[in-house]
């Protein structure tokens, strides 16, 4: 049986930009549901959760229909930026991070809650704006809650299919991550190389993993740049 | 010259009183603020701050405005130029004391002032180890010497001394005294102890229940006794000593005992923890300087 | 309890039907499991307690027969036929040659791999030359289902899928559709088994709703959708 | 048309049912690794996060082997404890379980790995076991975390369908779930139907995620019984 | 009786020192335990607590092993009986007051008790505050009681009265000595102040650098100037004020002011903050108590 190492490399790339945006984007979305004063923030809090109640190839269906040619948004993207999603790489990515959201937002704004208030104070009163403060003062101080966010994203992001599957087409190189890969071998009795693909995939995870927490403490200190 | 006029609802023992506080704080000089503990210093100082708004009010600081409630003024913290030292301490749990400084200081801090400052307080060896790492004391210092190193114009001291030893709260005391007049930073400092009040205040606000109930020079609250006929000393009693008919009374002033004879008549409900009052007839007072 | 008939999703428009008569004409209720072919093999390898298995083609049952898990060897119930399918205003009647045509920018084809009606397609492409050209077009679904919420939703433009998914009243009316040439690829043998269970009850009645699949109505169902 | 309520009763009781186990196992299971001070605890720390790297339905399939009766694992809970849990909505607990059981344990391992030493420190001073200083000192003060769990692992379930799928069999009333139900129609292309289906489960668990956030500061203090 | 016989690795200024104590503490008295800031007066107190753990050593109570690094055992902080007031409070910040007080009685304990220790610090009327809602000396003083609702058998306190302001401070400083007089209970008290120490402590340990530099009782170390022709004052230079030849030098010593002539020769490089030394020849000494 010959390994086709193409949808490893896939995952790879989507579970890295995925969990980078979710990183730039998730980050200051969780700082401000954390300190808004904003008196129904509990609606944007559920909504964020909402999209993992929705089976995935369900919320993929949806987005299908929102991206599609056809429909007004899919549309408008295409006129105006030229931007097809459906069955891209960058679809594919877009989807993970719709889905992957809150488990990027909620850890880091659980950490953001419990960090004591002198903490900001005493970088207020040592002139550094809000936007210093947050980076050098606040993130550091929840790294755990930080790497809890990136592990939870990633790993997710990994495994992710019924989505991926929806919205990518399965295309050889472009969208059939190997999550993909795997499922498509189980379904077809091919079970032998099912497992292969999945102890490659487990074997795979289970190192970045391992690397993740095992050098948690340098990792930590790098992250916000410190 | 800061104007602050300004009244904030309090949770005070008994009920909510209010901090209702207007005043005047002479530039470039060291106004000590003092009072029981729950009065509203602290509370007092993070308004000053920002940190704090009261639901009413205005401050003024070298003619601009920093608050004013019924213009809707608020200037932000980061506006203020201010170096505040927390009662507890707030140093950044993930930095090095180096880090805590230079984060203070900013990319065009000075290096060399840092190191003069951790050498004022004898901390240089300390600045690879992290806050969690330091004893009280020594977590003080830092963040004694992090609120001075950016020069602030307004520096608001909560009990910066207050964990330290004699000889150390005595030698910052000093060092405190000396940069405020080398840089002439209006300094509020809260501070429980009338002796750091004495020699580093020029001015005092005595605060009660929310109040300022005096304000003026430290000497007119706390009074001096001067070489007169009679010296007059207060103390506490330490113990009492029956020794056959008379009683011998141990008291401490400052740092010293003093045992004085007493009748029957003058210890009467006499008990330690009394304050009393010394009255010396002095014919020779000498002066040396003590080694140390 | 009723009987459970897991029925690949292909399949699953004409099942509902199929059960419907059924119990119409016995009084037996029974219930449709709809799945991949490929879960519902596994499954029924660890036990699920299904008593008729509907699969879209006969690689699935003839599995399950030769672990000893069926009554008896699979039997052909219907012969699928695979039309192009599409909502656009594309002529369909130039033949699958259309496909080149620039209106068409993405065709849906069942994942190949795992669906009878994908093969069919790839087999009827490769056999018009056409597959090279159009590769770049082609996108899989995990099955004729997905493929067909795919040209549902506008996403692509075209798609091979089922007769009977055309023919079925969620859909029919929508769109245009040809019949693709049967002899451009092989035979859509859709193979049913009876599960060996160990309820007696139930197997009576698997027996007799395998009997039923054979019956001249079932036939007259299955052809109103376009089995043969 | 008519609403079959049913999947909606059973996804609720699979949600709370999956939940309530993991709050009672995921959090000694969060202290465990946050507190100890075994040198290799990034190995089940990786392993916590593993399930979630392979796709929901070949860790189901995998599940399905292990779970078989004709499994060893699987013949052993037959034999010993006459336990069947393929194709059962017990079995689809368990499997939610092992799936979820990292948005549960990281995030509490992560706020407990944020509050300060001092905490554990006085109360063991004043008496307290570790046991009696975890619920009543080190849990009240991680809230935002252990909600952050709780919604985490909660909407998850709801939404899972893959695995769910795969060890449940789809068995309407027993194992068919709302996301499969829906999944369902809308494999079946009665797209209004998945519509209204698909609007349900957001409403109802919107009010879900919207309760929990609004009354935050109420439950939490009831969390653990303070 | 308390034998302690430890070392353990500091990070002290300079280079890595140990702490290193070999030291008896009588039972059922106060001991205090005095020195600079990072002398390792904090580690000891947790030593003993059991919450650090000496690379090597022995802590026997009452004749009981509570830690020994040879024979592997190390009793919990739970099994010592402790109660513990912490240089930082360590309050539990979602308990109330009360419930701080309540967890750390558990559940049988003493209601009235713990009404009685609210009335002595003066903090019925914050039972329903959260600790964040504190000032500095009331979570101080919230955090005292805890350490003594449990009526522990040994009593670690890390600076118990340091934020609190003067009148505070004497009142809890009397309040202490009663309770410790009442319950007996060994007391390690951690001071800078060297009235409290002298007033609370009948045993002292002087800690530099982590080591034992004198053990004792209080008035061995910092003298006592007895009722004899000279009264000997040490004090603070506040100011030297010129006054044409002659020299007035204010000189605090406690909180008395007082001023004193002195000549050219006299203030030769004397300078504020100095420590002098007063020479009082005195003929009478008079007491009086003062009201308050
Ligand atoms: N966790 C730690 N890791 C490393 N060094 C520490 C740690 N805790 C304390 N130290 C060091 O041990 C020394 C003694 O600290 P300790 O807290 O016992 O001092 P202390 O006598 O209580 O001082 P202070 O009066 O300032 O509270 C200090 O130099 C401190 O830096
Ligand atoms: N966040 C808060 N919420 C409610 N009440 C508060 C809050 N912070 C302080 N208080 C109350 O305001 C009063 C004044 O507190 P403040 O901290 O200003 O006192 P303080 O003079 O600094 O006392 P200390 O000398 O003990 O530090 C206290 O009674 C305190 O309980
Ligand atoms: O119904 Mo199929 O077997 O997945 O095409
Ligand atoms: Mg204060
Ligand atoms: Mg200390």
């Amino acid at each position: 049986m010959s390994i086709d190492w193409q949808p490893f490399l896939l995952t790879l790339q989507l579970a890295l930009a995925t969990t980078l945006i979710l990183f730039v984007i998730g980050i200051p979305l969780a700082a401000f549901l954390a300190f808004t004063r904003f008196r129904f923030k509990a609606i944007p809090e559920a909504i964020i959760g909402l999209p993992l109640v929705l089976p995935p190839s369900v919320l993929g269906f949806y987005l299908l229909l929102l991206l599609s040619p056809a429909s007004v948004f899919g549309h408008w993207l295409d006129t105006w930026f030229n931007v097809r999603l459906l069955f891209t790489f960058w679809g594919l990515v877009a989807g993970s991070v719709i889905y992957s959201l809150p488990f990027m937002v909620q850890p880091v704004q659980a950490g953001l809650q419990s960090l004591p208030l002198s903490l900001r104070h005493a970088s207020y009163t040592l002139g550094k704006s809000r936007w210093q403060t947050f980076i050098h003062v606040l993130l550091p101080n929840i790294k755990p809650s930080l790497i809890t966010g990136i592990v939870l994203s990633f790993a997710h992001t990994i495994g992710e299919f019924g989505l991926v599957l929806m919205i990518g087409g399965n295309l050889p190189g472009k969208t059939q991550t190997a999550s993909i890969a795997i499922y498509d071998e189980v379904e077809s009795l091919n079970y032998a190389t099912a497992h292969v693909y999945a102890a490659i995939l487990l074997l795979f995870s289970f190192a970045i993993l391992l690397l993740v927490y095992s050098i948690r403490k340098k990792l930590q200190g790098s992250i916000t740049g410190l | 010259m800061i104007r602050i006029n300004i009244t904030k609802q309090l949770r005070l023992a008994h009920e909510n009183t209010q901090l209702s506080i207007g005043t005047t704080i002479p530039s470039n000089t060291i106004t000590a603020i003092y009072g029981p503990s729950g009065a509203g210093k602290t509370t007092l100082l993070k308004i000053l701050a920002g940190l704090v708004q009261p639901e009413q009010g205005a401050v003024e600081v070298n003619g601009r405005i920093w608050l004013d409630t019924a213009r809707r003024v608020c200037l932000p913290p980061q506006q203020r130029s201010i170096g505040f030292v927390f009662q507890e301490y707030a140093l950044f749990p993930h930095m090095t004391v180096q880090q805590n400084l230079q984060f203070a200081a900013g990319k065009n801090g000075d290096k060399s002032y840092i190191d003069k400052l951790l050498h004022l307080v004898k901390m240089e060896a300390f600045i690879h180890a992290k806050p969690s790492q330091l004893s009280g004391g020594q977590q003080q210092r830092i963040a004694l010497i992090r609120a001075l190193v950016r020069k602030p114009q307004l520096l608001l001291l909560d009990e910066p001394l207050s964990a330290l030893d004699d000889a150390m709260r005595h030698e910052l005391r000093t060092e405190l005294y000396h940069i405020q007049q080398q840089l002439q930073i209006t300094t509020l400092l809260v501070s429980h102890d009338i002796s750091e009040v004495y020699t580093l205040a020029s001015n005092l606000i005595h605060l009660e229940h929310g109040k300022v109930v005096f304000q003026g020079e430290p000497q007119q609250l706390f009074g001096a006794a001067s070489l007169s006929s009679t010296l007059q000393l207060t103390g506490e009693v330490l113990q009492v000593i029956p020794d056959g008919a008379i009683y011998t009374v141990e008291v401490l002033t400052g740092k010293n005992i003093i045992r004085v004879t007493a009748g029957e008549h003058d210890i009467a409900k006499l008990q330690t923890g009394d304050k009393v009052c010394l009255f010396v007839k002095a014919y020779t007072i000498a002066l040396k300087k003590m080694n140390g | 309890q009723p009987l459970h008939i897991a029925v690949a999703a292909n399949a699953q428009f004409v099942a509902a039907k199929l059960k419907d008569a059924f119990t119409k004409e016995t009084g037996i209720t029974a219930k449709l499991i709809i799945s991949s072919s490929g879960k519902l093999t596994a499954q029924i390898k660890q036990g699920a307690p299904f008593n008729v298995f509907l699969s879209a083609d006969m690689k699935y049952p003839q599995e399950l027969y030769s672990k000893g898990l069926t009554t008896a060897r699979p039997q052909v119930y219907a012969y699928g036929a695979l039309v192009l399918w599409t909502l656009k205003n594309i002529d369909l009647n130039k033949g699958l040659s259309i496909l080149l045509d620039n209106n068409v920018q993405k065709i849906a084809v069942a994942n190949p791999k795992l669906a009878p009606y994908g093969e069919a397609a790839i087999q009827a492409l490769t056999k018009q030359h056409l597959l090279p050209s159009l590769q770049q077009k082609i996108v899989y679904g995990e099955n004729i289902a997905q493929v067909n919420q795919y040209v549902l939703s506008g996403a692509a433009d075209v798609a091979f899928t089922a007769k009977s998914v055309v023919l079925d009243s969620a859909v029919s009316g929508k769109g245009k559709w040809i019949e693709v040439n049967q002899n451009w690829h092989s035979s859509i043998a859709q193979g049913a088994v009876v599960i060996k269970q160990s309820n007696a009850a139930q197997m009576r009645a698997a027996n007799q709703f395998y009997q039923f699949l054979f019956s001249k109505k079932a036939k007259d169902i299955l052809e109103k959708y376009g089995y043969r």
